[in-house]
C-alpha cells in the first residue's frame, strides 16, 4: 500500500487534528468530539444551520464545504464509513443557532440511519428541529423511476452553495431545505473510474481493473458501475458521462452549471481535455454554461477517474450560486 | 434444561457470539465485497469489539436484562457507524425496550423482542421483506422460534432451529434482487448472491444456537 | 498507460483549448499564439507584467496563476518542455503595458535559454524592457555554496504571489524585481516522490519505484534525488522534507508561511496526516506557521508524492501574501 | 574533390544529418534518461524534423547559405525547445551570421563557424569546456577541422576526424562531473555517465562525414 502514513487505524484521527491545527482561525471541534468538524465561530444564532456527514477519503467532500456560505458542521466518519449516532448529534448540537438544522447528506444507508437516530436525539434531548434532504444525484446507480434509491455524489456539493446562501440569507429551516430540494431536483451526476483506491485499513485496492480497462457508472467507493471496457479516448468518456444525464434531464436550449471533477489522481490537464469536447456537445444542443467548475471537488483519495455534474440553472439558483463562499478547501471571492 | 435466561447469561450468550463473529469476520467482507462495499466483515468484529470492550469495562456487566441489550445495541451502532451496525443496533435497542421490567427472558421473550426489532426496522430502514436483506433472515427466524415454543423445544433446540431457518433465508436471497441500500445498485447483477447481512443474522444464531447447546 | 486523452500528441493544445472556453471571462490566447495564456483583460497599462512558463503536466503550475494579483502570462510549453522563443515572445507582447516585464521562471535550462533570446527577440523588435528572475528552491538539487544551480520547484508560486502583489500596487519594474528576488531569498521546498507520472508522448513511467519504495528529493520531472529508501511513515516523511530546509535557511523563532502540496496522486487527507507532525516540529524550534497552503499547487499529473515549501515573512511580505488573488486555479479572497 | 560547399550542398548535408539524426535517436533519449530527462531523442528528431519540413516547404531551399543556416537555427529551435534545441539553435544561428555574405563556404569557414557558435554558448549558456556538455565535443571537434585545414584534408577526411575527435570528446564526458544544466543535479553521481550533449555532436559529425566520404 502505497500512503503516506502512520498507522493506518489512525488516519482520520490524524487528519482531522492536522486540519485543525492548520486553520484553528476557521475550524473547530464540535464541543470535545473530534470526528466533529464546525465553523470556528459556530454557532451562529438565529441562523438555520447546515450539517453533512459521511465517510472519510473524499477531501474536500465533506468537511471541505465547511465554511461562510455553506455548511456549519460536519461529521466525520472513518474511511469510508459512515459517522456514529454520537458523533452526528454532538455537531448538530455544536452548530443549532436555535433556527433549526438541516441534515443534507447522500444518500447511503449508514448516514441515513445514524442521521435519522442524531435528530432523534436531538429532538428528544435538546428539543432542536432537524429537517433532511438525500442527496441523491448518480444517474448510474438507479433508473430515473426508482431516483430515490440513487446515491449521492458531487451533486452535493450544489446543494450545499445554493442551500448555504438561502441560510446565509437568515431563511427559516423550510426555505433552507427547499432549497436544497430544488438545487437537488435540478442536479445529475455520472462517473467513471480508471484506477481503484486503497482504503488504509483494508490495505488493498477497493476493487481490480485492468491496466487497459474502464468503468462507466462506477461509484465514488468502487460499487460496480454500469459497464467495464476498454479505456476509451477522452473525448468518448465524456460523451459517456453526458448522455445518461441528458437522457434524464430535459437541458435542450437552456442555461446549466457544471462540475467537472477528478477522482483524485485524475489531472487538470486531462479534465480541460475533456471540457473542451464537452462544450462542443452542449452547445450542439444550445445549452449554455454558466460558471464551470473544474477540479477536485469530490474524490475518493487516489482513485483514478472523473465525474461530471450538471445542475440547471434558473435566475434564482444562479445568484444563489454566485454568492460568496468561503472555507479552507473552497474559495469563491467576489472576484469570479 | 432451563427455558429462561438471566442476564448474566444474556452477557456470556452475547460474548459467545461476539466471539464467532469476530472470528468468522472474512467471510462477512467477502459477501459485502460482492454486493457491496467489503466493509461488513469490519462492521460486525468493530461492533462486537466495542459490547466486548464495553462488557470488560463494567464491573457488574449485568444489571436489569432489558436496560443491558438497550446500551449494547447503542455500544453496537456507535463502534461500528455503517448500515449494519445502525441496524444491528437497533435490533439490539428495540429488542431490550420491549423486555422492559423483565429479570429473566424466556424463548417467548426471546421471539417476541426479535418481531419487534423485525418491525423497528422495518420502519427505520424502510425495507420489506424479500427486499434481499436480513430481514430476509430474521423473518424465518422468528417463526422458526415460535414453533419451537410451540414444541417446547430446549433453549439449545429453539436457537439451532432459529438458525437453520435463518440459514435458509440466508440462501433465499440469492435468488432475490436487491431493492434497498447499497447492494440495490447493482440492480440485475444483484441475483445470484448472498446477502451478506442475512448471513450475518444467520452466523449469530449459528453462534448461539452452538453455544446454548454446549451448556 | 492509463490516461483520459484523444492523441497524445494533442495534449497540451488540446487542454489549451478546453482552459480557453473554461473561463473566457479571465483568460485569452497571447493574438494568435494557443501557447501564451495571458489574462483576459491584458495588458494593463503601465503596470509591469509578470509572465512565467515552462512545460506543462504541473498544474495548476504554470498557468493557473495567471489572474489578478499574479501573474500577467504564461508561456505554455509541450509536457515536460519549454516553450519557444517564438511562443514566449508572443506572451510578452501580449502583455506589456509600457511598464517593462518581469520573466519569473524556474531555472530549467530550456526555460532560462528560451526566455532570454525571447527577451533579446522583444528588447530589438519592440523596445520592451526585460527582467529576468530564476525561481531556484529545490535544496535537494544542490548544496547551498552552488544554491544558484538549483531547480525550481512549488516556491515560485510565494515568488508569483509576492511580485504579483507588488506590481499590482503599480510599482516599477525594478521594484517588482526586488520583490521577487527577496520572497524567494526567504523561500526553501523539499520534495518526496511515491510513484511516477507518465509523459503521454512517451507512454511509459518517467522513472521506475518499487512498490515499498519511496525517493527523497527527487525532481518534479522525475530528476533523481537524494536517497532511495523503503516507504517511511508520515511523521518520518515530513520530517525529512523539514530537516534540509532547515540546514539551509535560519527560520528558529521567526514566523513562516509554508505549502504542503501534493504531487498529483497523494490525497488531501494525507497532507493533513503530514502537517499534524510538521507543526509539532516547528513548535519545538518556536517557529509560527501564517497562512498554511495544503493541497495541489504544482504537481506532476499523476505523480505521487509530496512537497513542502517555507517562506520566512516579514511584515512586508506578510501583507503581500495576503493580498487578495484570483484566478481559475487560485483564489484568495478578502474573507481568508 | 571540392573542399567548398554551395548552398544546394549544405541543403543536402543538413538533410543527411537530419535523416541519421532521427533514426538514431533512441540512443541519445537512453543517455539523456540516465543523465537528464529522457527527452533528447525526442528533442533532436522534433528539431531535425522542423528543419526538413522547412526545406521541403520551401521552393528554392537554397538562396544565400548564410540567411539558410540562420533561419535553420530558428526552425531548430523553435521546434524542440529544449535545452539542447535552444543551444544547437543558438550554434547554427551563430555559425549563420558568421558566414555573413558568403557564395560557398570552405572547411576554414566551417572551423571558424564552429569556433564562433562555441563561443556563443558559452556566453548563452554559461558552461565551460569540462562542464561536461555538448561544448566538450565541440571542443576537440575545431580544432581536429583546423589540423585538418592545414593538413590539406579532403571534405570527407575533414569531418571525419572532426566526428572522431567529437566522438573522443564525448567519451572523456564519463569522466568528467555535471557543472551546468539537469545533470548537474547529479552531482557525484553524475560520474561515469556519458553526455547526451556531447553525443548528439559527435553524431551529427559522423553523419556529416558519411556523407561527405560517400560523395
Ligand atoms: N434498509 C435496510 N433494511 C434492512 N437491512 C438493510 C438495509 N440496508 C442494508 N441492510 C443490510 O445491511 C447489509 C449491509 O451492511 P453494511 O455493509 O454495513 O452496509 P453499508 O456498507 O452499505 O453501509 C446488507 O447486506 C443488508 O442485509
Ligand atoms: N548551459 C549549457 N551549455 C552547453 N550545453 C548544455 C547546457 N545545458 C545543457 N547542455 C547540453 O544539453 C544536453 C541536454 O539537452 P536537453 O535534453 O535538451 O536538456 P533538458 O531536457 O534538460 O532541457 C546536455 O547533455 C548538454 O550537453
Ligand atoms: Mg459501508
Ligand atoms: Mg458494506
Ligand atoms: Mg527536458
Ligand atoms: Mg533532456
Amino acid at each position: 500500500m502505497k500512503k503516506i502514513l502512520n498507522d493506518p487505524e489512525n488516519y482520520v484521527p490524524e487528519m482531522l487534528e492536522g486540519l485543525l491545527a492548520a486553520h484553528p482561525d476557521r475550524l473547530k471541534k464540535a464541543g470535545d468530539e473530534l470526528y466533529g468538524i464546525v465553523r470556528a465561530d459556530a454557532p451562529t444564532t438565529g441562523k438555520v444551520a447546515i450539517i453533512t456527514g459521511g465517510g472519510s477519503g473524499h477531501l474536500p467532500v465533506f468537511l471541505g464545504y465547511v465554511g461562510k456560505g455553506m455548511l456549519d458542521g460536519c461529521a466525520v466518519g472513518d474511511v469510508f464509513a459512515s459517522p456514529s449516532v454520537d458523533q452526528v448529534a454532538a455537531t448538530i448540537r455544536a452548530v443549532s443557532g436555535g433556527a433549526g438544522v438541516l441534515h443534507l447528506i447522500g444518500n447511503y444507508g449508514g448516514d441515513v440511519l445514524n442521521f435519522a437516530a442524531a435528530a432523534d436525539d436531538v429532538d428528544m434531548e435538546d428539543d432542536i428541529e432537524v429537517a433532511t434532504v438525500l442527496v441523491a444525484d448518480d444517474v448510474a446507480s438507479a433508473p430515473s423511476d426508482k431516483a430515490d434509491k440513487r446515491r449521492g455524489v458531487a451533486g452535493m456539493i450544489y446543494a450545499f452553495k445554493i442551500a448555504g446562501a438561502v441560510a446565509e440569507e437568515m431563511k427559516p429551516l423550510a426555505d433552507v431545505k427547499a432549497a436544497a430540494e430544488k438545487a437537488l431536483a435540478n442536479t445529475r451526476s455520472m462517473g467513471v473510474a480508471l484506477g481503484a483506491c486503497i482504503v488504509p485499513q483494508v490495505g488493498e485496492p477497493t476493487f481490480e481493473i485492468g491496466d487497459d480497462e474502464m468503468e462507466i457508472g462506477m461509484g465514488i467507493h468502487g460499487e460496480q458501475g454500469l459497464e467495464r471496457t476498454k479505456l476509451k479516448t477522452a473525448d468518448e468518456i465524456i460523451e459517456a458521462l453526458l448522455n445518461p444525464i441528458l437522457e434524464d434531464i430535459d437541458l435542450e436550449g437552456g442555461e446549466i452549471t457544471l462540475m467537472l471533477n477528478s477522482l483524485g489522481a485524475t489531472p487538470l490537464e486531462e479534465l480541460y481535455i475533456m471540457y473542451r469536447k464537452l462544450v462542443e456537445l452542449l452547445a450542439a444542443k444550445n445549452i449554455t454554461v454558466h460558471r464551470p467548475y473544474i477540479g477536485r471537488f469530490a474524490t475518493s483519495m487516489e482513485m483514478m477517474g472523473a465525474s461530471l455534474t450538471i445542475m440547471k440553472l434558473d435566475d434564482d439558483l444562479k445568484r444563489l450560486l454566485d454568492a460568496p463562499a468561503n472555507s479552507p478547501f473552497f474559495d469563491q471571492s467576489q472576484y469570479a | 434444561m432451563a427455558t429462561t435466561m438471566n442476564t448474566q447469561q444474556v452477557v456470556e450468550l452475547i460474548t459467545a457470539v461476539a466471539e464467532r463473529m469476530i472470528a468468522d469476520k472474512d467471510e462477512l467482507q467477502k459477501l459485502d465485497a460482492e454486493l457491496g462495499d467489503g466493509d461488513l466483515g469490519r462492521t460486525v468484529s468493530r461492533g462486537f469489539t466495542a459490547i466486548k470492550e464495553d462488557i470488560a469495562a463494567t464491573d457488574d456487566p449485568g444489571g436489569d436484562v432489558d436496560k443491558f441489550i438497550y446500551k449494547q445495541g447503542k455500544t453496537f451502532s456507535n463502534g461500528a457507524p455503517s448500515s449494519f451496525g445502525a441496524l444491528f443496533g437497533t435490533v439490539l435497542m428495540t429488542g431490550g425496550k420491549s423486555l422492559r421490567g423483565k429479570e429473566e427472558i424466556s424463548l417467548l421473550d426471546i421471539a417476541d423482542a426479535t418481531q419487534a426489532a423485525l418491525n423497528a426496522l422495518m420502519e427505520r430502514g424502510g425495507a420489506k421483506i424479500g427486499d434481499k436483506t436480513m430481514l430476509d433472515a430474521m423473518h424465518p427466524a422468528i417463526a422458526a422460534m415460535r414453533k419451537a415454543v410451540e414444541d417446547d423445544a430446549s433453549m439449545g433446540a429453539f436457537f439451532r432451529a432459529a438458525a437453520d431457518a435463518a440459514q435458509q433465508g440466508a440462501e433465499d436471497t440469492k435468488d432475490m434482487q436487491s431493492q434497498i441500500g447499497r447492494a440495490s445498485w447493482q440492480q440485475q447483477r444483484s441475483a445470484g448472491k448472498m446477502d451478506p447481512g442475512a448471513r450475518a443474522i444467520a452466523m449469530m444464531l449459528d453462534a448461539a444456537a452452538n453455544h446454548t447447546q454446549e451448556g
